[in-house]
């Protein structure tokens, strides 16, 4: 039985990349990210994380990446 | 009208068909017939010596979007296109357009049996088959199917074994307002007769329906030339250079207008404007004389505003010797010798609230230090480019960037 | 009344064209002309006109020439993409004597090029670009002002003359915001189409009228003629008769040729005493004046001629001027086009020495200043 | 060269990384533009589908599109307006073995590019079409496009648009195409599906992929937020399928379902006209039995098949 885990995600957001469109903060269903000051998403609710991976998906730049990298480090 | 028509050749009939329809409706303007087909006026001119439709020749599959200039210059003549294979080769882009559109056209598409005398083909549901290269490797052309597809406002097939028939349904296709198609044959297992109506409104009278509301021009900056300036102003060069942000389209085009309106010059303006999320470098040049202005650029401004570090790493040291020159004591390090320290970016947050109005604070800087400009032509100028809104917060910026050059300008006298 | 404006170039054709009588513009949006386009979509509906965006150059090539065979002043504008595509088109109105403007923005090509960046490529492809002999006229203009006077222009040549005219504009002043002094419509003298004399039984839709062109009737107005783009008698039907095909050529070969004072334009800059000429036009002659300014204050008697008719080339000026000074120098956004032109009329007498470029950049002052000095210095030595 | 292993897991940006040409990017799109999502999801369908980079060709033609062939890392041509079929067409029969995926935004393919791609659907080689719909020409900014919807305002329609737009589905049934489908950027799981499956079939397959252009088309149409004008997506169109359409209205939603419908821009409606404008998404028609003719241009013999199954 599949369960969601909350809280082992990592969130990586590559600045040189990102253009601050907005759209990661517009698709998070779990208000996990949020604008900084210029724009750039920012993840203060990251353990609210359910990996769906739609701000990675409609991130027109490839500049964010949802990983399990949470779990490798714990492990 | 009498002829044989067992000896008569596919293009007689045809033609004699358009020369049916006009007797059909005598009160309508004879149509203008538009083909490629080159042996086609040959027939209509050995008819009587002069011919008796206008005829154009365009080029292959042109016709169509020649046509479509005829019909926005003449709403109710008939227009009748004989097209063969380049209706469905060059032309196939103008043809589907035409439709999708619903121009107001009669197009006969010529089965290759029409034009080459080739056996009828067996392929029914292509309604068209091209007669050279590989008629056996591709899938046939099938325009009645697109132009169907596409809701052409009528699309019909007609034999020229039914003459009368084809007169008919050629009269039809011209009463239906719009794009209209009839696919010509000589086949009598096809069927006859219109396949398939669409209801659209005609492309230029959904024009001048949708046009007709449009505002009169209002008298457009009326007013007279301004008597010659009284003052000979020699060639000034003056280039505000910073970031995508900073407002600089925006200042480019107040100074230009205030020295071209409200001092009487002739000027021009030129940039390279960065957008504001990007950021990159955005420069402007304003050049102003009593003479009208030959060479645009300000490669050795006489006024030189530098507004960020990037510009002035670029610009600083290009300007004429003795010129006005203004850094922004905030952005760029070190300032340049000779530089007026104005801290525009501040003032541009302090009285509009961001870096948007830097272009503003950086004019009255300009007005401040030289003579080419006052305040008074800019504040006018202004009042004509931003809305009524924000016009006071952008002159705010405009008089602090006065006020803070003057006391800049004080401060190096003294100190 | 004459009032100011303040105006890019695009926007100066764009009036120009209104100005001078177009009621008809088809087009396909295409950088750095497209401006012309969204201007006209405005301003034509409200003066009667018609607008209307193309699938593609190809077709608002022929849509101009539907409309100005039913009587409608029409014009198009593209940029060398566009151009290349409306050559078979353009080649069609040449043939058939139809009226009408191309205005091409230039930009830095062959192909897609640099879309938005300043160049004089297409002034060979202006004159020779659709295939076959044929004559031409292209205007180019230096100054948004003068844009807005050679639109106009353009219409009144294409009208007198029954011929495409080209209005080859580049992207320095096509972009250029300037001061403009719009003329009172009324003071602008404006050629009519004009409307055949002679009943229908007797119209020539095309005379071989050895250098005169006949009055072309509109479609739908009682003259039925035949168009086309064979080569053809003077009823427009097709003839392959070689005596038919001579007297064709033979009128359009001294169309233009035999109006030279009324097609050609050219500006001369101090020029009187020169002793080194500049040849420079469009945008670039901008910088070429502002040299001479220059250059003049360090002694050094530079002049500038600034062809304004670029088809048919002024020649008979070069000619006169290579008479008079001791060598030339081109300035102009491309390989060397005009450096040709320049170099056939003086035919070796002096030296013709090019500055090219076609990088995007434009040519300023300081180099022509540059190269004007190295000519100076070969000279006094 | 042998194909990546299929994935374990969704490691997508990695796999994006793998595809893409990282020293062009940034890319030239504007922040937010739905180029960069429809491009992410044409490198996942090549991942899933196990193709090589090197067996991956794509043709692009001129536009904000037209620049999607620069940033993936496969066999790219960047070819003129609207000519991008003619171009893929020889590579193709050049090289049949090779996948050729070609990218067109609107205008590229339906307006200068309409006849060419009219007969690359008739000729039904085996080409993968990806063509971007934004309703409105990008790159020369903003003016009117095939797809401009009735009431559309554009910068060469300012009074909003009265041209009935291209009806692209109905042209791909009736050119003969093998494979219509259609997927919006707020939907890119579907769409990489469709991607995938385009690649998978032979013939002639196309993916209109309904984009956004806040930048210019949603400024002058009341949505200028990226964010805003995709999730409309959601409304705007209908799923295809039946069961789809059931199950979406599901309480589980991930998109706002109180997000609004794009306005029809003040269209003023025209006599005769049908209002309806919702698009189907989904995979819209297959033929079954689909013959890619191309390898009819090396075999002359084989008559054609009998391609209208559907």
């Amino acid at each position: 039985m599949a369960s969601v885990v909350r809280g082992v995600y990592h969130i990586e957001v590559y600045r040189a990349l990102c253009k601050a469109c907005g759209l990661c903060t517009a698709w998070c269903p779990q208000a996990v990210l949020e604008p900084d000051a210029e724009g750039y998403p920012l993840a203060p609710g990251l353990a609210n994380c359910i990996n769906c991976k739609l701000c990675e998906r409609h991130c027109p730049d490839f500049a964010i990446e949802v990983s399990l990298a949470a779990v490798e480090k714990r492990a | 009208m009498t002829y044989d028509r067992h000896f008569a050749t596919n293009w007689q009939l045809l033609l004699d068909a358009i020369c049916t329809t006009m007797m059909l409706a005598p009160e309508r303007e004879p149509p203008i017939v538009l083909s490629s087909l080159a042996d086609l006026p040959y027939e209509v001119g050995q008819a009587s010596g002069r011919a008796p439709l206008s005829f154009i020749q365009g080029p292959p599959g042109r016709n169509i979007a020649l046509a479509i200039g005829l019909r926005a210059a003449l709403p109710a003549t008939p227009l009748v296109l004989i097209m063969s294979a380049d209706s469905v080769t060059l032309g196939t882009n103008h043809l589907i357009h035409a439709a999708r559109r619903n121009i107001g056209m009669t197009l006969l598409l010529l089965r290759s049996d029409v034009t080459a005398g080739a056996a009828p083909g067996s392929q029914d549901r292509m309604d068209w088959t091209q007669p050279y290269y590989q008629p056996d490797l591709e899938s046939a052309p099938a325009p009645l199917a697109w132009l169907t597809a596409l809701d052409a406002a009528l699309v019909g097939r007609a034999s020229l074994r039914d003459p009368d028939g084809l007169a008919e349904l050629i009269h039809t296709a011209i009463e239906t307002k719009g794009f209209g198609v009839l696919g010509v044959t000589t086949d009598a297992r096809l069927e006859i007769g219109i396949l398939s109506r669409s209801e659209w409104p005609e492309y230029f009278d959904a024009y001048r329906a949708w046009t007709a509301g449009l505002a009169a021009p209002a008298a457009r900056a009326a007013g007279a030339a301004p008597a010659r300036p009284a003052r000979r102003v020699p060639r000034c060069a003056l280039r505000i250079a910073g970031l995508g942000g900073h407002g600089i389209k925006l200042a480019g085009t107040v100074l230009s207008e205030a020295l071209g309106r409200h001092e009487g010059l002739w000027t021009t303006q030129r940039g390279e404007y960065g957008s504001a999320t990007r950021g990159g470098p955005s420069l402007v040049d304003v050049i102003a004389g009593s003479d009208p202005i030959t060479y645009p650029g300000a490669d050795q401004p006489d006024v030189l505003v530098l507004l960020s570090q990037a510009a002035a790493q670029r610009y600083a040291g290009s300007e004429r010797p003795g010129a006005v020159l203004v850094a922004d004591p905030g952005e760029v390090d070190p300032l340049p010798p000779g530089a007026a320290p104005v801290p525009i970016t501040a003032l541009a947050r302090e009285h509009v609230g961001a870096p948007i109005a830097a272009g503003m604070v950086a004019l009255g800087c300009v007005a401040a230090l030289t003579e080419i400009v006052s305040l008074t032509a800019l504040r006018l100028s202004l009042a004509g480019h931003v809305p009524q809104r924000l016009v006071a917060r952008n002159q705010a910026a405009l008089e602090a960037g006065y006020a803070a050059a003057q006391a800049a300008r004080e401060g190096a006298q003294h100190g | 009344m004459t009032h100011i404006a303040f105006m890019h170039g695009n926007e100066a054709a764009a009036e120009g064209a209104v100005a001078a009588g177009c009621r008809f513009y088809a087009g396909y949006p295409i950088t750095p002309s497209s401006e012309i386009a969204e201007i006209l979509s405005g301003r034509l509906p409200e003066v009667g006109g018609v607008f209307i965006q193309m699938e593609d150059e190809i077709a608002s090539m022929a849509a101009i020439i539907g409309a100005s065979l039913g009587g409608l002043k029409s014009a198009t504008a593209t940029s060398g993409p566009g151009f290349s595509l409306m050559q078979e088109n353009l080649g069609f109105a040449v043939m058939s004597e139809i009226p009408c403007v191309v205005v091409n923005v230039q930009r830095v090509g062959p192909s897609t090029g640099l879309p938005t960046k300043a160049a004089q490529g297409d002034v060979m492809q202006a004159r020779w670009g659709t295939h076959g002999d044929h004559p031409i006229i292209a205007l180019t203009p230096s100054s948004a002002q003068e844009t807005y006077h050679l639109a106009v222009r353009a219409f009144n040549l294409a009208e007198r003359f029954r011929t495409p005219v080209i209005l080859l504009m580049d992207a320095i002043v096509a972009q250029l915001k300037e001061k403009v002094e719009v003329p009172d419509p009324a003071s602008l003298q404006i050629v009519p189409r004009a409307a055949p004399s002679v009943p229908p039984a007797d119209y020539k839709p095309f005379p071989f009228a050895r250098g005169e062109v006949g009055p072309l009737a509109v479609f739908g107005q009682g003259y039925r003629y035949h168009v086309t783009g064979l080569l053809h008698d003077e009823h427009g039907y097709p003839t392959e008769d070689p005596a038919v095909v001579s007297a064709w050529w033979e009128h359009m070969a001294t169309k233009l040729d035999a109006h030279l004072d009324e097609i050609l334009a050219w500006e001369e800059v101090q020029l009187a005493d020169a002793d080194l000429a500049l040849v420079a036009y469009g945008g670039t002659a901008r910088a070429a004046a502002h040299a001479v300014t220059l250059a003049r204050s360090e002694g050094i008697k530079l002049g500038l001629l600034r062809p304004i008719t670029l088809w048919p080339f002024p020649e008979e000026a070069v000619r006169r001027l290579a008479g008079q000074v001791r060598g030339f120098i081109v300035p102009e956004l491309n390989l060397g086009q005009i450096r040709y032109e320049v170099e056939r009329l003086s035919a070796g007498r002096v030296p013709v020495e090019g500055l090219h470029r076609a990088d995007g950049l434009q040519i300023t002052p300081d180099q022509i200043v540059s190269a004007a000095r190295a000519a100076h210095a070969r000279d006094q030595a | 060269m042998t194909a990546p292993a299929p994935p374990t897991q969704l490691q997508t940006s990695f796999i994006l990384r793998e595809y893409l040409r990282p020293q062009m990017l940034p890319s030239t799109w504007c922040p937010g533009c739905g180029l960069g999502i429809i491009l992410s999801s044409i490198a996942q369908a090549v991942h899933f589908r196990g193709l090589a980079k090197d067996q991956v060709a794509m043709v692009s033609g001129i536009g904000c599109t037209g620049r999607m062939s620069g940033y993936a890392d496969f066999n790219t041509l960047h070819t003129t307006h609207g000519r991008a079929p003619a171009f893929a067409t020889g590579l193709k029969l050049a090289r049949p073995e090779l996948t050729v995926i070609t990218v067109m935004g609107d205008g590229d393919a339906m307006s200068i590019g309409g006849n060419h791609l009219v007969h690359a659907m008739r000729r039904n080689l085996g080409l993968v079409a990806v063509v971007v719909n934004n309703s409105v020409y990008g790159l020369t900014g903003g003016q009117l496009s095939p797809t401009t919807p009735v009431g559309g305002h554009t910068t060469t329609a300012r009074a909003g648009s009265f041209e009935r737009p291209m009806n692209l589905e109905a042209l791909a049934r009736a050119a003969g195409a093998a494979f219509f489908a259609r997927a919006t950027v707020n939907h890119s799981f579907g769409l990489t599906k469709m991607v995938e499956r385009a690649l998978s079939g032979p013939g002639f397959a196309l993916v209109e992929v309904i984009s956004n252009c806040h930048v210019l088309y949603g400024k002058m149409n009341e949505t200028p937020e990226a964010a805003g004008m995709m999730m409309a997506m959601d409304a705007n169109t209908v799923r295809s399928n039946p069961t789809l359409q059931r199950r979406a209205r599901l309480p589980v939603r991930l998109t706002d379902a109180e997000t609004p419908a794009v306005p029809a821009a003040d269209a003023r409606p025209l006599a005769g006209v049908q209002t309806d404008t919702r698009l189907r998404r989904g995979v819209i028609f297959e033929r079954r039995g689909r013959v890619d003719y191309s390898g009819r241009y090396y075999a002359q013999s084989a008559p054609p098949g009998d391609d209208e199954a559907a």
